[in-house]
């Protein structure tokens, strides 16, 4: 299973674990994690929600699609999902390839394609109030091309 | 019957996570809008929706059984 | 002590623990791992030699690169030399930014500066010999700037 | 007298990972001279090298209890 979504605490090196392999010489991890501030604003912690049966059937797709595009690639996705506290882990992705140019490029292909196509979403607490991220607004369709420039960075 | 899930703000919205609707035959645009007539769940024409675990166009014929899954942008990661 | 030479197996969740922090939304590491086959030959092992105490400060001048360069950056770098068997752990970086993309950047930049500046010498050992890899055959003077293409991908 | 270490391909040449030379006030191109001549350490001239374990060029003048390192291209990661 190398694609999971979880309501424990995400294990790093199992996720690495899986995508160990004799012809890579390269693994690059992304681990994303709770961070307290976002725009001057202080997160007191999280909550992720998934539709957890077609989540773990987007992961899978977006392995196969970085298998098609770097063919000698391994790939293992875990999404936490539940509360999160400051500085937890939520999601890792691992891929290990021959080369590092490949390995950080398949990494961040995951990322971005996660914040497109994976039905997870989080909710943010503040001291003051809490909302779901994402355009609640109704003003924005789903993005099916690649993200905006600010998404990128977020 | 059509199986219908609510996530996120949406759930809160529908005060709901899931229903069950009698319809079959009919279009995902078919049951928006009878969603948003008969249950007053509005802001469905701008979220994506899934059929069956994969995202589906607007035109898509629901079937007895199907499960439909409206998606709000997502923000993982 | 974020920048570390050592002769034993790399704990990878070590290595990270030192980056974490509550303005980190991303921690990105690079594992590089021994593998089998380079050019079509098969690797039986390596083994890697430092000038340790050198190679420590050129790790933690790595470091401080990266923090001129992306100031919110946490970084640790941990080398093993020594006997090294297929799919074992070299090279651990960890980088920890407040958005994804620094963390992919940064953590790019340190690998590609480990194969400029650190002194860290690999030998490879093949069924049908020894060599050290780097350029031995006295052609080419120590590369004071980028690597070439080719370098970036092996 | 000035410390001099040998490393990889070098430690091998060399047949041997360190050595003490008698010189004060001359360069690291002296050095390279010396070692070259006296004791048939070749192919150092386009290797670089360390002074005090951080890298320095040919005309740096070496002083009593220095320690010279000689860098091949380097091959971690």
């Amino acid at each position: 299973m190398n694609y999971e979504i979880t309501r424990d605490k995400i294990d790093i090196q199992d996720v690495i674990d899986k995508v160990i392999s004799r012809n890579a010489g390269a693994i690059t991890t992304f681990i994303g994690t709770v961070r307290e501030l976002t725009h001057g604003k202080k997160t007191l912690h999280l909550f992720y929600e998934s539709y957890e049966a077609m989540a773990v059937k987007k992961l899978e797709e977006i392995g196969r699609e970085i298998s098609e595009r770097w063919p000698d690639a391994k790939t293992a996705i875990t999404h936490r999902i539940g509360k999160l506290e400051i500085t937890d882990t939520a999601v890792v992705i691992a891929v290990s390839t021959p080369h590092r140019d490949d390995a950080y490029k398949a990494n961040r292909y995951a990322i971005e394609r996660i914040k497109e196509i994976v039905p997870i979403w989080k909710k943010e607490y503040w001291d003051d109030g809490e909302e779901w991220i994402g355009n609640q607004k109704e003003t924005v369709a789903y993005p099916d091309g690649r993200p905006e420039e600010n998404e990128l960075n977020d | 019957m059509i199986k219908v899930l609510f996530f996120a703000f949406l759930k809160e919205a529908a005060g709901r996570e899931s229903m069950e609707v009698e319809m079959s035959g009919e279009t995902l645009a078919d049951l928006k809008k009878k969603l948003s007539q008969e249950y007053r769940i509005e802001n469905l024409e701008t979220v994506m929706a899934a059929v069956n675990e994969e995202f589906a166009p607007d035109d898509t014929v629901l079937e007895e059984g199907d499960t439909v899954a409206f998606i709000p942008p997502v923000s993982g990661g």
